[in-house]
């Protein structure tokens, strides 16, 4: 395995670790759902996305082929990111979870 | 150096999972409950991989496409089911 | 095969009697006496073997392990019984003709009669006690049916299930009993129980077999203190009881004893039990029947005292005293048959059997009168009448007991009173039925003759009375002597039937018992009075009031125990399961194998801690339905991860796809189901719970441990070392599922498509009302249907499909397979449902999943046949390697039809079963109800 | 169903047959077969539930707007991240954003495109698709995040698909 | 390992148990679902616990019991059919009887939610 | 290697996959082609029948692959025996079935089908785990088949029924999974060969897997405290439903014969007759509890359910006790009460289909049409169920009482089957003459006519107790020689020695 590609996978598994933690943390540390949203959306997404990336390298650096198949679930977790924030956000908005004070605007009534 | 990133990887995506499970219990809403599991279900993803790279195997990686589908379906049918009840309607 | 003829005619008579009923009334007496008919003349010719003691045997086998053979003997005891049913039963035939009513269901009538005089034959006739046993029961059920002919009559259905518990009970003691001295003697041939009579009576089981035998025959026979259901019985037809509750049935329990009687009688343990209990039932029967209004009631009770005494005389234990029994027994039979039939035409002349009501008949009809005095004072005991005759035998035996001092006067006192009463009664019938002033208020007047054949019976049986008491040694002489013999095992005694046996001790106790019965009767105020103190047991009611009482308790006690409780039911089955395992396990305790204990790392360790928080979590909120509902899916998360982390792909993707289908299902439920549970169980309850589920907790984690621990080799090695050469995938597990063990999933597939179609019937016709909103007071949102989840849908279902050729195509060799494959075609399918709603993807869905069902068990089905052209045995698989150009070397192998089976039946089976729930949601019926789908 | 040799949605069979080519252990002969003969019959049995055509006008341009999206992913986790474990608390603001896109695939995308760059998640989109409601995590004003996403990528979108 | 496999095994059997006898079907539903989890895990147990020797020829060294996964597999299939008929059971159980009792009882139907009880105090 | 052995699995697969596929064909196409399959089905076991009453042990294993590593079938002659009795029984249920309790669903002659072909697994796998299969196929069968037909009175006993079962396939995988975590296998013969060898600690585990099964079973059979489910599932059942169950409790008795016989018998070592001193006194309670139950019944239907319990525990005590005379009296008695139980359970059906409102329930009411051949199809039925001579469940009651050997073990089936006997008689009686005796004057209904399917399938199901008797002789042997086959489980372990082919491929190209 070359160095680089050591490099890269570690760096690429400390970001995708770092970033599911953060998500998390924003899950766990956010004052209202709708905040909360956010961090899984985004965050934990990525980080998912990097460490994929990183067993992509991994496995093409150990083995002889190169196999994308992580990639996919990749795209797939961005694609269906939004339509679950989506439809949680709708859920929310219908049962009227109680917002941060200083939310500006309103959510719409379902 | 990779089992090193490795072991902080899989120990910061732990924590995640914990602080997941943290959320899902606290609550205090239905929506934070399955945001909180939804988010699971990618922890979950995360940690296949990285238990695929730890074993050095490819053998586990559908079960991380699987669980992609399966948690987006789930989630979607729980958030239905909070706003119309009926999830197959 | 004369003998089983003569059992076996009847029967057949039985069967062909409501076939004449067509024919008349006449037609079908007639073909019901050809039965007894034929029988009489079979048995003419065995006369002659008999009259030289010898007997006749006709044996076939039947059920050879049981000891029960098909086998009929015939010697004189036998021939006596079997004649007296026959001749009898030929009288009864010609009275009931004209004694049923003509709206009667006459064909049941004979029927049964007939199959009780086959029966009666069976007893008598057979060879075996086993097959004894079988006919033994029968009378008692065909007198079952006999006694509530008149079903209307709550009465009759009374007297009928008392007769039957009583006789049909006796009948299981006799079973024990017989069973018992089968078991002693080796054989149930009544010739070597006969032979055995030694062996039996010095056995250890002897007086328990007694014991048995002789509840049989007492209750059979009406001996205190089971005498009461045959007063009961005489609710049935006049005929039936003239000839099952005098002359036959009750005569079974006697023929028992006496048929038995080389083989248990002649011990203490005999004399005493039979005896007094002979000596019992002859003078409660013959004191009660003095006070007995109901003509048939008196006569009853009469019987049952003449039943007394023959068995007090049985029970003596001396051979004379067993010869008077038997004359006893044909006297008897005589002389109370004509009474009860004159009693019946009495009944059917003056439409009541009340003696206060029915007097002076005399001046109405004298023949009837004078045969049924005659037959009275046979009764009674008057000289130059055949009952004179045995109740001397009986006087002269009462007086031959070696008793020890003051108890040798107790049997001849017994019998005297006993005979004072007999003519007290007899008197009674006598003269308070025919003369005793004018008959008061009868429901039919005036009473004339009956039919003039009606009578005929009656004068036979009189004239027999009569012949017997005057010329006993030619009528009967060797009759008796033959039966005597059969009795007594060939030892019969010297004994003279003579009328006079000059002037004796027996004389005059029959002397003083006829002046002591006339004083009686004479005096009757005062004892009717006296007996009036004493309130009168109705023996129904009190039967009847008992079996309520025991039905009520019993129905509470089962309403109390089964009380429809599931959690009772399921505490039962778990606490059994702990009782049955706690002591292996406890023996075991906390026990590690030999291959110890292994570190665990701490991402295991904690999500099996997450695991068991949310488990727990689970409990703790499962009254906040969908809150649970989302811990129990994690839970199920986790538990795919864990088979991930131990080595399981395969079963990692199954629970997961499993689980998400599970959840929409649950959802689907739920949405029905109040969303909230309330607290319904006490603090009690809680705690019992509680403690249930932690033992059940202990035991399944010490037995895992227990179980993870010890060294292990299975019969896998063969699995991993054929799994390619033979089933020619890399994958074992599903080399396991589609080939090794191919059979278990066709029946796994099965089970889906059963559990589909179920679900698809339960649930056809079913009106639920959904909640307008959730639990929390809000209407449900308006879009059914959210554009980003519509939009997300559209591509889902080629990819998804993509995904599943791909995870099927390489099920053989990696993980994955028919099943997982079609569990993502299903969700992604449902996604469809979900986002765009039952009709639009219903719409475009042009097949019905019940089809797809059946032809995904067909395909598995026919993969696994196709070996069977070949030879070779069901779900033999097939593969090998071809080599196209371009495409390169691929592998064909039968197991992937299998497994493409398997992926349809998931498919239909699961989109059945959430497609038939999503139905019933009001938003799909409006919709098909409008759109007409 | 299968009434067209033809393939009735040629791009969805172009990425099943990538798809499979991904999926499969390398491209060999035997995958590009296999992968061909999927990707024509997949659509065949799946085209009724993809009713609407997807509309693209000018497809080639997604290439481009996909990069740029995944490159404002990664900076907006960052700003996320930064967000979350400030400890300042965030200012939310709800914004109904007005829609000039009319194709359903193409608001679809609009949206997933909100909700996974920097701090706004798009909450919902009224019945008449004229109005998407945008839950931001810490905005200044309505108006920025408004003029930010159209130019960023409705714009790129409405060229996409009118 | 094998402790804290034993112990998840006791934990979802507990749980699993202790819901089994709740008073209405739902809870029971449930229970039976964390029984069959924790008798799936059982059943997979007893080929004992391997870890990266997953039974596909040629991918590893050592390869763990295939025969309990395939029993495994089998039976989740089977427990998932007959919950998904005794959920539609308990479902037509409500239909019929207008109530989700399994416990023999049929007073008046709870109330649905937390906050009805709390309006009516119960 | 025959292949008649998989007939009566494949037949009525293939007859419920066609019923599947043409649930929209007209029902008098559909109910003939059911039971034509039924009748097949019933051919192909009589043919096993012949087949095995040569002593001989006929193996066949699926996909080529040689015991213990497939699964096999072993045909014996218990398993013909059962399959036979299970056939016959089948095809009048289904007779009477195609009389018109067939319609309201399309899937009924579908979950009919496959309910006897799990019944057919049952009987002749020769594999645990397989076993635990055939019971999960015929379990969700009849829960289908329990809930066919309208009303809402089995919603209730059909849901405890379901989960209750559900439970007990948990303890099944458990109580497999620990056998299997000891031995290794999960052929039967095998498990006999490797119990027997079990030593130390894993004795423990074994024996409490064993007794888990032995729950199992006992769930199935419905010994008390087990049973509760039963009565009121099979009361409210429809009547050819109800009547095939009089089979599913057997097969639990089947089961306990099969499995404790065979891998926990005398050869076990030290596991020898592994529960069987738990199940001799259980079986007494569970008939005394029937007898209870049929003593407080208030209707037919429930009285006839608690005999199947009855029956049960007739049939456990003699097993129990271990002896071949025991285990030859307790087949015989199982041929006989099946049959009457499930005639019984049609012909209360039949009497509930006169009586209107009233029903089954044991109440006086206007008298019945058809009274005469109803009450004498019941008053069979009632002689043989409570064992009264000349009917054959009288023979199987002697024969019980006979093969237990003197001492306090037969005092105690000798009281309590003698009274419980005596109690039966006293419950049909009275249930019997309330019912067609006793009648109070009121409307009389006027009920569809009974058809010739179901009055001629009802009235051969209750005289087949005659046939049994008359051919005593001959059913008696069959039952000796089987209980003697299973005292002596050499033959079975020899399957193991079977020469099937070598574990190759018909078909077998170049191996990579
Ligand atoms: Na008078
Ligand atoms: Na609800």
């Amino acid at each position: 395995m070359s160095q680089f590609a050591e490099y890269a996978i570690s760096a690429l598994l400390l970001f995708g670790g770092a970033f599911t933690l953060v998500g998390a943390i924003g899950l766990a540390r956010l004052p209202d759902f709708y905040t909360r949203l956010h961090g899984p959306t985004k965050a934990t997404t990525v980080g998912v996305g990097a460490i994929m990336l990183s067993s992509v390298i991994y496995f093409s650096s150990v083995d002889q082929g190169i196999d994308f198949s992580e990639i996919l679930i990749t795209v797939f977790l961005f694609m269906t990111a939004p339509v679950s924030a989506n439809m949680l956000a709708k859920a929310a908005m219908h049962i009227g979870v109680k917002t941060v004070k200083d939310t500006e605007g309103n959510p719409w009534h379902q | 150096m990779i089992t090193i990133a490795l072991y902080l990887t899989i120990g910061m995506v732990t924590l995640a999972a914990l602080l997941n499970v943290y959320r899902l219990i606290k609550g205090p809403d239905e929506p934070d409950r399955v945001l909180a599991i939804d988010t699971l279900y990618i922890n979950a993803i995360a940690l296949i991989i990285l238990l695929g790279i730890t074993l050095g195997t490819r053998m586990y990686l559908e079960s991380a496409l699987l669980i992609a589908v399966m948690g987006f379906v789930s989630t979607v049918a729980m958030a239905k089911y909070l706003k119309r009840g009926s999830v197959i309607e | 095969m004369s003998l089983p003829l003569v059992v076996l005619l009847p029967f057949l008579g039985a069967i062909a009697a409501p076939f004449f009923a067509q024919g008349g009334r006449t037609a079908i007496a007639i073909a019901s006496s050809v039965p007894a008919l034929v029988a009489l003349a079979a048995l003419f010719p065995h006369w002659s073997v008999l009259a030289a003691g010898g007997t006749v045997l006709d044996s076939y086998e039947w059920l050879p392990i049981l000891g029960l053979s098909f086998s009929f003997r015939l010697d004189g005891l036998a021939l006596l019984f079997a004649l007296l049913i026959l001749v009898i039963g030929l009288l009864v035939i010609i009275y009931a003709h004209y004694y049923l009513k003509a709206h009667e269901n006459v064909a049941k009538f004979y029927s049964l009669l007939l199959c009780f005089k086959g029966s009666m034959l069976g007893i008598v006739l057979s060879g075996n006690l086993l097959l004894m046993l079988i006919f033994w029961e029968l009378t008692s059920l065909t007198s079952f049916l006999l006694i509530s002919f008149w079903t209307h009559k709550q009465d009759a259905r009374r007297g009928a299930r008392m007769a039957l518990a009583v006789t049909g009970g006796g009948g299981l003691a006799l079973m024990a009993g017989i069973l018992i001295i089968g078991n002693i003697v080796g054989s149930f041939e009544l010739d070597d129980v006969l032979a055995a009579g030694d062996q039996i009576k010095a056995h250890a089981w002897y007086p328990v077999a007694l014991t048995l035998i002789l509840l049989g025959a007492f209750t059979k026979s009406a001996q205190f203190p089971f005498h009461f259901w045959l007063p009961h019985a005489m609710q049935a037809p006049t005929p039936v009881s003239a000839y099952l509750h005098s002359a036959t049935m009750v005569k079974a329990g006697i023929f028992l004893m006496a048929r038995l009687y080389p083989a248990l009688a002649g011990t203490e343990q005999w004399f005493y039990m039979v005896s007094f209990t002979g000596m019992a039932t002859l003078l409660l029967g013959a004191y009660i029947a003095m006070f007995k209004h109901d003509l048939k009631g008196l006569l009853a009770y009469s019987t049952v005292s003449h039943l007394g005494l023959i068995t007090l005389l049985l029970g003596m234990g001396t051979q004379l005293a067993a010869v008077a029994a038997i004359f006893h027994v044909i006297n008897h039979a005589t002389f109370k048959a004509s009474l009860f039939m004159a009693a019946g035409i009495i009944d059917h002349e003056t439409g009541t059997r009340d003696m206060r009501r029915i007097n002076g008949l005399w001046r109405y009809m004298p023949h009837t009168a004078t045969l049924a005095m005659v037959a009275a004072a046979s009764m009674a005991g008057v000289p130059l009448l055949n009952g004179f005759l045995s109740k001397e035998m009986f006087f002269a035996e009462s007086l031959q007991l070696n008793l020890t001092g003051l108890w040798a006067w107790v049997p001849p006192i017994v019998a005297t009173l006993a005979g004072v009463f007999a003519v007290a009664y007899s008197a009674r019938f006598i003269h308070d039925v025919f003369f005793n002033g004018k008959p008061v208020d009868l429901p039919k007047f005036p009473p004339h003759e009956p039919p003039r054949y009606m009578k005929f019976p009656v004068e036979i049986l009189v004239f027999a009375c009569v012949m017997v008491g005057v010329f006993p040694t030619i009528s009967v002489g060797p009759l008796l002597y033959s039966a005597a013999s059969a009795t007594l095992g060939g030892n019969v005694p010297d004994y003279q039937l003579a009328v006079v046996h000059g002037f004796n001790l027996p004389l005059l106790m029959s002397f003083m018992a006829f002046l002591g019965g006339l004083l009686m009767y004479s005096q009757r105020e005062r004892f009717f009075n006296f007996h009036a103190r004493f309130k009168e047991v109705d023996g129904k009611a009190v039967f009847e009031n008992l079996v309520s009482k025991f039905v009520n308790q019993a129905n509470q006690f089962t309403g109390w125990l089964e009380n429809g409780s599931l959690q009772r039911y399921a505490i039962l089955l778990v606490v059994s399961v702990i009782a049955v395992t706690a002591y292996p396990l406890a023996t075991n305790g906390f026990h590690i194998g030999e291959n110890g204990l292994s570190t665990i790392d701490w991402p295991t360790g904690i999500a099996a801690c997450v695991l068991m928080v949310c488990a727990l979590a689970t409990v703790v909120w499962h009254r906040e339905r969908f809150y649970a509902l989302v811990l129990l899916s994690v839970v199920g998360l986790i538990v795919a991860l864990t088979f991930a982390r131990f080595s399981a792909p395969d079963l990692a993707m199954t629970q997961l796809s499993v689980e998400v289908v599970t959840i929409v299902l649950l959802m689907l439920a739920l949405y029905y189901m109040p969303s909230w549970t309330p607290m319904e169980s006490s603090r009690t309850q809680r705690i019992r719970d509680i403690l249930i589920a932690l033992a059940v907790g202990t035991g399944m984690t010490v037995i895992t441990l227990a179980m993870l621990t010890q060294p292990f080799s299975s019969i896998s090695d063969f699995f991993l070392e054929n799994s390619k050469p033979g089933g020619g995938g890399t994958n074992v597990v599903n080399v396991i599922l589609v080939d090794f063990r191919g059979f278990d999933t066709l029946g796994e597939i099965t089970v889906l498509a059963i559990a589909a179609l179920g679900i698809y019937a339960m649930l056809k016709n079913v009106a639920l009302t959904p909640p307008p909103g959730d639990g929390l007071g809000h209407a449900w949102t308006r879009d059914h249907y959210p554009l980003m989840l519509r939009q997300i849908a559209r591509p889902m279902l080629p990819l998804a499909l993509m995904v599943s050729a791909y995870i099927f195509l390489r099920g053989h060799n990696m993980p994955g397979g028919g099943f997982i494959a079609g569990l993502i075609t299903s969700v992604a399918l449902i996604l469809q449902y979900i986002a765009s709603g039952m009709i639009w993807t219903q719409d475009r869905i042009s097949f019905r999943y019940h089809n797809v069902i059946g032809l995904g068990l067909l395909f598995a089905t026919i993969a696994g046949a196709g070996s069977l052209a070949f030879g070779y045995p069901f779900l033999t698989t097939a593969f090998g390697y071809i080599n196209w150009p371009v495409v390169g070397k691929f592998e064909v192998a039968s197991a992937l039809v299998f497994d493409l089976g398997v992926y349809m039946a998931v498919i239909g089976a699961t989109l059945l079963a959430l497609v038939s729930i999503g139905r019933l949601s009001p938003h799909s019926a409006i919709k098909s109800k409008q759109e007409g789908v | 169903m299968f009434d067209r040799l033809n393939f009735p949605q040629p791009w969805l069979s172009w990425v099943l047959f990538l798809t499979w080519q991904i999926l499969s252990d390398g491209v060999t002969g035997g995958s590009v077969v296999l992968g061909l003969i999927l990707a024509w019959i997949i659509p065949q049995l799946t085209h009724g539930f993809w009713p609407e055509r997807p509309g693209f006008k000018k497809p080639w341009r997604m290439p481009a707007y996909i990069l740029r999206v995944l490159k404002d992913i990664v900076i907006a986790s960052f700003s996320v991240a930064w967000l979350i474990l400030s400890p300042r608390s965030p200012r939310p603001v709800f914004i109904s954003y007005p829609l000039k896109l009319e194709h359903p695939l193409a608001i679809s995308i609009l949206a997933s495109t909100i909700s996974l760059t920097p701090g706004t998640v798009s909450a919902d989109i009224s019945d008449d698709n004229k109005t998407l409601l945008i839950h931001a995590l810490d905005a200044a004003s309505d108006q920025e995040v408004i003029n930010d996403i159209y130019n960023s990528y409705e714009k790129p979108l409405m060229e996409m698909f009118q | 390992m094998e402790l804290l496999f034993a112990l998840v095994i006791g934990a979802l059997t507990a749980s699993g148990v202790y819901l089994l006898l709740r008073a209405r079907t739902f809870p029971v539903i449930m229970g039976l679902t964390l029984l069959s989890y924790g008798v799936n895990l059982f059943l997979f147990a007893s080929g004992r616990l391997a870890t990266g020797q997953q039974p596909v020829i040629g991918t590893s060294a050592n390869y763990t019991d295939p025969l309990p996964q395939a029993l495994v597999l089998t039976a989740i299939v089977i427990g998932f059919a007959m919950t998904a008929f005794l959920v539609v059971l308990s479902l037509r159980n409500l239909a019929d009887n207008n109530n989700d009792h399994v416990d023999g009882k049929r007073e008046k139907a709870p109330p649905s939610s937390k906050q009805e009880r709390e309006v009516t105090g119960k | 290697m025959t292949h008649w052995l998989i007939a009566p699995i494949l037949i009525p697969l293939l007859g419920g996959i066609l019923q599947v596929v043409m649930g929209y064909a007209p029902i008098s196409l559909r109910r003939t082609l059911a039971l034509t399959i039924t009748v097949i089905s019933l051919a192909s076991s009589i043919v096993l029948l012949v087949l095995a009453s040569d002593d001989s042990y006929r193996i066949y294993a699926f996909g080529n692959w040689q015991p213990p590593f497939g699964i096999v079938l072993v045909l014996d002659r218990l398993a013909a025996l059962m399959l036979a009795l299970t056939g016959i029984l089948g095809l009048f249920c289904h007779i009477y079935a195609s009389g018109g309790a067939d319609e309201g669903n399309r899937q009924f002659h579908a979950l009919f089908l496959f309910q006897l072909m799990g019944l057919n697994i049952a009987f002749l796998t020769g594999d645990l785990f397989n076993l635990f299969v055939a019971f999960e196929v015929l379990l969700i069968a009849s829960y289908g088949l329990l809930m066919h037909g309208g009303g809402t009175a089995r919603t209730v006993p059909g849901l405890h029924y379901v989960a209750l079962n559900l439970v007990g396939s948990a303890l099944f995988l458990i109580g497999v999974g620990m056998i299997y975590s000891v031995t290794g296998t999960l052929n039967m013969a095998d498990l006999a060969v490797k119990i027997p060898q079990v030593t130390g600690n894993n004795l423990n585990l074994v024996k409490a897997g064993g007794m888990m099964l032995l729950v199992v079973f006992g769930l199935k059979a419905a010994i008390l405290p087990l049973c509760f489910w039963l009565p009121k599932a099979y009361a409210r059942a429809t009547a050819p439903v109800a009547a095939l169950f009089a089979v599913m409790t057997k097969v639990g008795i089947y089961a306990i014969v099969r499995v404790f016989l065979l891998i926990f018998g005398e050869g076990a070592g030290e596991l020898a007759n592994l529960g069987m001193d738990w199940l001799f006194p259980l079986a007494l309670i569970t008939l005394s509890m029937g007898v209870i139950g049929a003593l407080g019944a208030d209707s037919l239907k429930t009285l006839v359910a608690w005999q199947v319990i009855i029956s049960v525990g007739t049939l456990l005590a003699p097993i129990a006790l271990g002896s071949v005379a025991g285990l030859s009296a307790a087949l015989f008695y199982l041929v006989s009460t099946t049959w009457t139980v499930a005639a019984l359970f049609l012909v209360s059906e039949l009497v509930a289909s006169q009586r209107g409102l009233a029903g089954d329930s044991i109440v006086t009411a206007p008298k019945m049409r058809h009274q005469t051949l109803l009450s004498v199809l019941f008053f069979i039925g009632a002689v043989a169920a409570a064992g009264l001579p000349p009917l054959s469940g009288f023979f199987g009651k002697l024969l019980i009482l006979q093969s237990v050997e003197p001492g306090v073990e037969m005092a105690w089936l000798w009281g309590v089957l003698l009274v419980g006997s005596f109690l039966t008689l006293i419950a049909y009686s009275r249930a019997g003459s309330i019912v067609f005796w006793w009648h109070v004057d009121g409307h009389v209904e006027t009920p569809e006519p009974i058809n010739n399917r179901v009055s001629i399938s009802t009235g051969i199901l209750t005289c087949l107790t005659m046939l049994i008797v008359v051919l005593a002789g001959p059913v008696s042997d069959y039952t000796r020689a089987t209980a003697e086959q299973l005292h002596d489980n050499r033959g079975y372990i020899n399957i193991l020695q079977t020469p099937v082919h070598v574990p190759q491929n018909p078909l077998v190209g170049e191996s990579h």
